[in-house]
């Protein structure tokens, strides 16, 4: 436990669970929101190795000072953001058009 | 300098050995225990003696001198009344939003100012931290009204997430024109460059006469942040006349004083945070309160900074209380929005002002290398 | 710095477990009489009949959706801006490259607000039969 | 034992715990409220770790703007009280066991490897360089994130218009079509 905060293989485990548990809900989950929220897990999983590579192992990438895991994480958020906002109109078109946004029942290629 | 610093300075003299995470926790308990929440208290009663002299009637005057302990009376009651959740209500999200939307309030305070020595903590995002945990404040608004299974509350309470929500734009663009001219996020850093301007000094004044977008900016801000605390012309959610008093309709007892004390303490924090981002935080017009000296020290402790912080700390909450007062008056002044004048006003005409306020600002910044009207005055009359 | 963030984080805390703890303590206090009227939803006295999950039309949405899109774009301008004193101090070029850039992308959203007023979406129109009206107003206005 | 291990501790506990229950909670609703707990867990181990400018970021548009949407997207789309009842673990089997596949391989692959030269982190404010960094090498970059960001947003909100405004729109553009 000492030094847990410095300790790398400790967020890399730790995005690794976050990534199992987001994957699990992807696959595993019936309503589309279901689906969004475990792929928002697995992006944030990505998100948390960027910063911690950038943050404990610095003088490794040629002029890291550029911050470069920082950056990457933050368009991560931010691609994220604008997938949500996607997602929710889909939701919002197919529960219009269905009554239920159940992945299984929206089958129909038709519009 | 944070209070946890100045704290553990005052422990070095008296040699006690207190690690340093107390003093962190000490002055969130002074700032929140003994700052906020009787400031948001007395507010209550502040409001209902302001609304009395509005309406030419005396308001509270039974409890205590003048009133002045009705707040404290109003929080016992409040305090033991039955607090009755009903049957489908869904507990543990009914239970965890009031912690949400206090975190979200208190939280900010924080990051505020209240001299040039003493600050919460001063750290290097503080407008942007304080706007993170404004952003909490929405979901615990939507989390109870949604808990509490009352089509009223549930109403009132989707009103004021996106209420809320679409204000946060308007403010924060407003906030990103200040950082524009100064440069920095960190609040001291943006009240220490509102000096009153000297020949070597880095002050240009305060930023609302910074230049005229800034000046449009601060009222873009006010209107946002009445907004965004659900203040009167903008008070949608909590509608009494429509909405039976919104999404705190289910709320009982102790739990609705919870919620009226976060309104509160929003109130005061967003007057806080305008008064220091525009209305130059402690500093006075004319005159440097940081060099003023006072020759008597204790042993040998100078006492001229002690006295220059509560000079300072005077200053400031003077401006939190003009500011709070006029909060207070726009409330038996101003008739309530619709909700499609509140949210035209938001999306129309907000958002497209500040948009065009900041690129002004930035010009303005960038073509007078980021010096205020003042200081030109002064280059053009030859004063320095 | 970890020592600010300490600060912050246990004003934080505190804040977050002082509505727990206040309630807890009111428990011994507060009286407790559940009784059946006492314990239904308020619904100005009549019984209440439905489950209050309504749904609503969707202009709700249409607002979480551009309030996402407009606070990313906060969001990003945040780190540019900042630089934005220190660019003109270091010299005009550099300031320059700061200044088109933040507002290259203010623009372009901008253009996105644009769209969204044209097409009538942030209008706060009730629901289909307000549209169909607020839409013919709109062409009496325009003839 | 430093107050930042057992911070970042909590924050481990907590984020696993909540990713669990979003994942396999029955109620939609608390797999959402759950969600807010593992993003404000990452968000606290990006202060741990320095990186002040992205955990305010990350409460601000994860927590105040992804949340609500799907929290109003929840509100809208199910009656959540209707089905108690769990959804048939049986959906769960593939995915679970495919999620231990990957877990277990890459665990053994990260501890396998020496961290041997990890360093220490050096705490400086990180949003100067970051917008030093967004206006330097990344410049590209952060228009073209610009320009998918006004897409997304004019995309989500055609898909997202009433169908009877899209009628409205379509007479309109045949209108002016036959004049």
């Amino acid at each position: 436990m000492a030094g847990l905060a410095t300790n790398l293989p400790a967020y890399l485990i730790f995005s690794l669970v976050l990534f199992s548990f987001g994957l699990v809900a992807a696959l595993g989950r019936r309503s589309a929101i279901g689906i969004f929220m475990g792929v928002e897990l697995m992006l944030n999983a990505a998100a948390v190795n960027f910063v911690a590579f950038q943050v404990l192992r610095k003088g490794v990438i040629a002029n890291d000072s550029w911050l470069h895991g920082h950056i990457f994480s933050l368009f991560i958020i931010i691609l994220a953001a604008i997938e949500a906002a996607v997602a929710l109109a889909i939701v919002l078109r197919t529960f219009g058009s269905r009554q239920t946004i159940d992945a299984d029942r929206a089958d129909e290629l038709r519009g | 300098m944070s209070l946890a610093e100045f704290l553990s300075g005052l422990n070095q003299l008296l040699g006690t050995g207190i690690p340093m995470a107390i003093f962190s926790v000490l002055s969130a308990v002074i700032v929140i225990l003994l700052f906020a929440m009787p400031v948001g208290g007395f507010c209550t009663y502040l409001e209902r003696k302001v609304a009395a002299d509005f309406q030419e009637r005396i308001g509270p005057n039974r409890v205590g001198p003048l009133g002045l302990l009705q707040f404290f009376a109003d929080g016992i009651k409040m305090f033991l009344k039955e607090d009755s959740i009903s049957k489908n209500a869904d507990r543990w999200i009914y239970n965890f939003a009031p912690s949400l939307v206090l975190a979200g309030s208190f939280g900010a305070f924080a990051v505020i100012p209240f001299s040039a020595y003493i600050i919460g903590t001063d750290l290097d995002i503080g407008v942007f931290y304080a706007m993170a945990l404004g952003s909490l404040v929405s979901l615990g608004v939507l989390l109870g009204a949604w808990s509490s299974d009352n089509k009223w509350s549930l109403i009132g309470g989707m009103r004021g997430a996106a209420q809320i929500v679409s204000y946060e734009i308007p403010l924060g663009l407003a906030v990103l024109s200040v950082i524009t001219i100064s440069g920095s996020m960190s609040m001291h850093q943006l009240v220490a460059q509102q000096a009153w301007p000297s020949p070597g000094g880095v002050g240009h004044f305060w930023n609302v006469f910074h230049n005229p977008f800034m000046f449009v900016n601060f009222f873009i801000y006010f209107t946002a942040a009445l907004a965004e605390c659900n203040r009167t012309p903008f008070d949608l959610p909590e509608a009494e006349s429509e909405l039976v008093s919104g999404f705190n309709t289910e709320f009982s007892g102790m739990r609705f004083g919870l919620y009226a004390l976060s309104e509160f303490a929003d109130v005061i924090l967003f007057a806080c945070i305008a008064s220091a981002i525009f209305l130059g935080g402690w500093h006075v017009p004319f005159f440097d309160l940081q060099s003023l000296n006072i020759g008597l020290s204790v042993g040998e402790l100078d006492l001229s900074p002690l006295v220059q912080s509560v000079l300072m700390i005077g200053v400031f909450l003077f401006k939190v209380a003009v500011l709070v007062f006029v909060v207070m008056w726009l409330r038996w002044t101003l008739p309530r929005l619709r909700v499609d004048q509140l949210m035209n006003l938001c999306w129309k005409y907000l958002i497209p002002i500040s948009f065009f306020n900041l690129i002004g600002a930035a010009v303005w910044t960038w073509a007078f290398e980021g010096r205020s009207i003042l200081q030109l005055l002064g280059q053009v009359l030859g004063v320095y | 710095m970890l020592q600010e963030f300490g600060n912050a984080l246990s004003f934080v805390v505190l804040a977050a477990i002082l509505p727990p703890v206040i309630l807890f303590i009111g428990k011994f206090f507060r009286p407790s009489f559940p009784h059946e009227g006492k314990l239904t939803t308020y619904e100005c006295g009549e019984l209440p009949e439905g489950s209050a999950y309504v749904m609503f039309n969707n202009r709700f949405y249409l607002v979480a959706i551009v309030f996402l899109v407009f606070d990313v774009e906060i969001a990003l301008l945040f780190p540019v801006l900042l630089l934005f004193r220190e660019a003109i101090d270091i010299g005009g070029s550099v300031a320059f490259q700061v200044f088109a850039l933040a507002f290259a992308f203010l623009g372009v959203l901008f253009v996105g607000l644009v769209y969204e007023w044209k097409t009538g979406d942030i209008d706060w129109v009730r629901d289909a039969a307000d549209r169909r009206q607020h839409l013919e107003s709109q062409e009496k206005a325009a003839l | 034992m430093t107050l930042v291990d057992l911070f970042v501790a909590f924050c481990f506990v907590l984020g696993a715990v909540a990713a669990f229950f979003t994942a396999f909670h029955p109620n939609i609703l608390y797999g959402a409220i759950s969600l807010i707990g593992s993003l404000v867990a990452v968000a606290g181990i990006y202060g741990a770790l320095g990186a002040d400018f992205l955990a305010a970021a990350q409460l601000i548009i994860y927590v105040g703007g992804i949340l609500i949407v799907i929290l109003f997207a929840v509100m809208m789309s199910e009656d959540i009280y209707k089905r108690r009842f769990f959804e048939g673990a049986r959906k769960y089997i593939f995915p679970a066991i495919a999620a231990g596949v990957i877990f277990a391989g890459l665990a053994r692959i990260t501890l396998g490897a020496d961290w041997s030269d990890v360093t220490k982190p050096d705490f400086e404010p990180t949003a100067r360089a970051m917008g030093w960094a967004l206006v330097g090498p990344y410049a590209l970059v952060f228009q073209y994130v610009v320009v998918v960001l006004l897409s997304g947003l004019i995309g989500a909100v055609i898909i997202a218009r009433p169908a009877v405004k899209m009628k409205q729109l379509d007479e309109e553009i045949t209108k002016s079509g036959e004049e």
